[in-house]
């Protein structure tokens, strides 16, 4: 990204993310957990399972079904959200769950059901993205078997040019909005959606800028989970 | 809590004989990977109870949208743009897999994917459906209806809204005196684009174009991808719990863009002799 | 009908129908199906079944049970309609069900479940009694063993006359609206509702000429169904 | 969906005794095929929170009717007209076989029933519930609930509605400065007729008249009829899975003037007992 | 009771209770039942059962499971309520469940459920107190094994005295209710609530004119029952 | 209906785990009877969406608060006066025994406690939350979400909402020739009182605070009590199918006003020390 760049609102470079964390374990009562702050976002995503199927008829014999709920809380967005799930939330509660399945070994948990469940508390630009990023931080939290991380991003098009990781300001002005999913290890996208008007050109940009930014968020799903582990080997010591 | 549901069951000898098919780089009914299915487009079907209608038939998928133009407030925060939405329902006639009740979560998909084509290529120009600023604007509603299921049904159901809009048109409204009247005359909607959906699928590593309803079960990855007539791309959805690769995104990309002119012009053509 | 008439709006002679076309097997994924053009009511009927009941509790040991949705398209009424089952399409679902199943054979079928789907696709007045037509030609389309075939049809007075098939432009300054359903073959009336106003003379002739409706539309079911038989017997012959 | 629903159970004693009963022209209570049971009507039982209240018992069966008397703005399409609306409720204490929550198809027929029977019979003119044209109208609510189910709820929400309505009266308004003020007087509602609802049902080849709860359930079809104080049939419906004779329909036509005329009188004279 | 008074509006003594008649066995197709009229409350409630439970994974198998619906007809309230369950309504079915079961010898119905239904067809100021005493008659009616009976009355602060029985018109000027249930054998409280404002003095006085009203309603569901038991066997003696 | 539903499973170790300390007047985690767990009280979490926000926790029960204050036309019957609604969600996050879907009776309960809690105290004067008598007033939503659940949720629901509710401001309104303006200045909310709940339980004959999950599944009855700044008894709710004695219940009012005082002490640092 050495060209001759408009500047974006927010001063970033088109092809730098905004500020993230990842935080791993942040829910006692879930058997795997993370917040992630993506921007403004600040979203926790909790996984339960293997458990029990329920109810019984959804039971599939060779696999684990997994259920997906996105849900944002009334005070994160700009004028109070309705408490009830709106057809938004319904279609973003699929593409993730479609989005994260293919990572998940499912044959090795015949008969039960992991259950993947995202709260938004504070709402941002792409923040299906952020969600996505979260809950494969918390399956992998749970110590589900996975083929890879979920890492999530999405390029899009702002003041004329492509960007990487559009933010709330920037949509309200951007031409386009293109958030993808992958498993990076597998060249695989499994979340992909695109609102806004791309040239071809400017599509396959938007593509190649957002996998740069799918193996940011990889790396810093991994920088969550080994602090976490670390942490926890730490104290174990301590504890001895 | 949207979940997994009971799915269509594809049974073994017809799971065989479309893989095999698709060994030979062929379909069932031996049309190529990229071929679409015939499509069958009539105009005005309903124009009884319509501002525009039309009827798509994709092989043996068939909808039928009926568009109703009525005037509304508008909302608070853009007073002085009309109101378009789009919504499409599965009718349990069209299918023994199909439910009768409240729109489960592949139907919001569907209805929200058909909206999002529609209203991100800016085909209809909203801030042409104000009648007065802040008090009264135009509301269009496109309702599709699945009558028959054979798979494919992005495509069919954007086909249908967009043709029953091309087709439709409304009364006009003049404001005298500051009072809104309704004038005798009618006028075309003020349509600025014709955004054309294509769907993809992939099963095994075969991109297939246009699936029927056996090869969208079995595919492990769908992808819709909507152009519009400056040949841009204005939205995209991708479905079920597989991937695609980076190269295969490019590949689609450039098929969607040839096939969309090509259906381009047949729906624009059945406008046209329908008129 | 030899008396001195007061003319229609439609033109029509007081016990004459508004044009009706009914054709067999119109939904290929439906067991039987039929669509019908009943003046401006445009509706397709389709029938699946018999099949296996669920819930399972409802099902029945010795017949089979009936289940009946009839239901309006956004798009087919003057104003749209809301998407929502409203208590009218309730009670004609109600309604429908009870006129058909006096004719369906239904202990030869236990244990299992008929399910009939009306969609209103444009709708003018007497659509429940138009959908009851197609109801009928898709049950025997779809093979189930019947006592009889379903004719239904309304009376009822406007502009001070009895006159048979109130459509949607008379009903407005209609006096009465009575809509019938009967097995022809065995003087069964099955639906019979009254809205409005009529004398004793009155309601016994609309009676009469609700009887005559039924049986031109009792025929036109018969012509519907061999017409489709016959052409797919030709159509067998051209294979062979 | 509306469906097949669980129905009461009559045991085979009950049956057989009904149909000994009935081949002797006679019921299990030794009254007549063509004879109501008592019917006990009581208004203003509901004095402190309703504008109108009626208690009525036919027999077994127990409901109460309350109406409430309301402001409302008119439709549009309406704008000089009040609004009436008619529900019946199922309380579940009226039955085992009633399950709390909202109404079953069964209910819904019931309420849509008994608001035909007043509104096609013009019992109230709602010309005369307009306080002010296109701003404010009267908005009359019939609600009826069923306390104790033995049969024939038809006839029996019929008559509590019915009789509360006559029973009610309402605030009384005027146009001041093209204000709408209240004053302290009270009038009647507007009341033009007093429609009656008759209810017969088909056990065999036999037509009784307000049938009991048993007898309903084994009947193969019901049919109510509603006529005016003119004579006029104003409204009717047929119920359950089966059907009648042309004759059979002529027949009962004729006996429902008659049943008619006398319940008329009963009401009337409970309301003018009562006031 | 002997101090300087302030009058009520009802003209009532502060510890005076609003008329109230309690008649056992008013619906015939329960197992029990009970009407109340307690100031201008007029409350029906009914008791079905032991009965199956339904659906059955909520049987336990060791004792029956009570449900409670606390329902307000349309007319019952000043301004027509909405069909619809409020949560209001939700709120109060659940502390009226859990105010009559520790009566219930509940060990004594294994695998059942005991099925509560109350019928608002007139409200006034301390329906669920009202509804309370209704229930416990109820359920006695029907026979079922019981600790105690169950009495409820509210106290509460009008015209800045501490009162028995706030009514709806005092209620609109005051300043504290504090509606309690009791089983008065066991000396067990099993419903408290308050909204308002009781200093100390205030909220320990109220609770003792609380429990005086109880045990006056405890009193008046005795007569109400023995006067019920009287009656039947007075009419099989007649029969006799 | 409102009906018995799955609840938390104790097991027998955890059980007896209990009741042996209690017998020593003792919890599992060495607190007294009527000791707090630890409380933590953080404000101003959701700075970017809020007018007002806090996160606190009890022992391993976390809830999150945030207040939103926008703007709405009057109720009819109280022109002069705002509005203010409190809603607390269990989110599926929260607890393996929590479903998501709309709220059960539990639910309800927690919610319309908390609201009670807030209303009866007075905290917010809702006649300055009037901007235009009639027609415009500020509309307050506490909504409070339930992160981590451990048990005594009523008060840090409680504690959570008040807390938001002390760190929020609004935007302030002026008006001009008749019309509202907003100003860039914001202001304080009108906040008159600081109502602090204090939820007691019932093991056996103990009687204990800030019951944790397990021994609030326990518990034959729970009380929950709200106290004011004056010392005033504002709200109470009795839950659980079980009950107190008259000497419990003035026991209980004596402690809830010693620990109310200590912790509005808490809240009033946490909102000085985060503002």
């Amino acid at each position: 990204m050495s060209e001759n760049n408009i500047e974006r609102i927010s001063g970033r470079a088109p092809d730098e993310l905004r500020n993230v964390s990842i935080k791993a374990g942040v829910i006692k009562n879930a058997d795997g957990s993370a917040l992630i702050e993506f921007g403004k976002n600040k979203i926790i995503a909790a996984v339960f399972g293997p458990k029990e199927v329920h109810p019984k008829h959804m039971m599939v014999s060779n696999r684990a079904i997994i259920k997906c709920r996105y849900h944002m809380m009334p005070f994160s967005t700009d004028t109070r959200k309705r408490p009830n799930l709106s057809r938004r939330e319904i279609e973003i509660s699929k593409v993730i769950r479609e989005a994260v399945q293919p990572a998940i070994l499912m044959e090795n948990y015949p008969r039960t059901a992991i259950e993947i469940y995202v709260e938004i508390l504070q709402s941002d630009g792409g923040s299906r993205c952020a969600a996505i990023n979260a809950v494969s931080t918390a399956l992998a939290d749970a110590g589900i078997n996975m083929r890879d991380l979920i890492a999530a991003c999405a390029a899009g098009k702002a003041n004329g040019q492509v960007v990487l990781d559009v933010d709330d300001q920037e949509d309200k002005t951007g031409e386009a909005d293109m958030p993808i999913a992958m498993l990076p290890n597998m060249d695989l996208i499994t979340l992909f959606q695109l609102d806004g008007n791309l040239s071809k050109e400017e599509f396959d940009k938007a593509l190649e800028l957002a996998k740069i930014g799918c193996n940011k968020l990889y790396n810093l799903q991994k920088d969550a989970l080994s602090e976490k582990y670390f942490n926890e080997n730490n104290k174990k010591e301590d504890e001895e | 809590m949207p979940a997994v549901k009971k799915h269509r069951i594809v049974d073994a000898i017809t799971l065989d004989s479309i893989m095999s098919k698709l060994s030979d780089s062929k379909r069932t009914d031996d049309r190529g990977l990229l071929d679409y299915r015939k499509i069958e487009i009539e105009t005005n079907i309903l124009k009884d109870k319509t501002n525009g209608s039309a009827k798509v038939k994709i092989g043996d998928t068939e909808v039928w949208a009926g568009i109703k133009v009525e005037t509304a407030n508008p909302f608070p925060d853009t007073p002085a743009e009309g109101v378009m939405t789009c919504n499409a329902e599965m009718l349990p006639i069209s299918s023994q897999y199909v439910e009768p009740g409240p729109p489960d979560e592949d139907t919001i998909e569907l209805s929200r994917v058909s909206d999002r084509g529609i209203r991100e290529s800016g085909m209809i120009d909203v801030s042409e459906l104000c009648i007065k600023e802040g008090e009264l604007v135009y509301s269009v509603y496109i309702d599709v209806a699945v009558i028959n299921e054979d798979g494919n049904l992005f495509d069919a159901v954007a086909y249908a809204g967009t043709t029953a809009l091309l087709q439709a048109d409304m009364s006009k409204f003049t404001i005298e005196n500051d009072e809104v009247k309704m004038l005798e005359e009618r006028e075309k909607l003020p349509i600025k684009s014709l955004p054309i959906s294509t769907t993809f699928a992939k099963i095994g590593d075969k991109i297939i174009i246009d699936p029927n309803a056996d090869e969208q079960e079995i595919a492990t990855a769908r992808l819709t991808l909507v152009t519009d007539e400056n040949g841009k791309y204005v939205s995209a959805q991708k479905g079920k719990p597989g991937g695609f690769t980076f190269e295969e995104l490019k590949e689609i990309s450039v098929i969607s863009k040839e096939k969309g002119e090509e259906i381009r012009k047949m729906i624009k053509e059945a406008v046209n002799n329908g008129a």
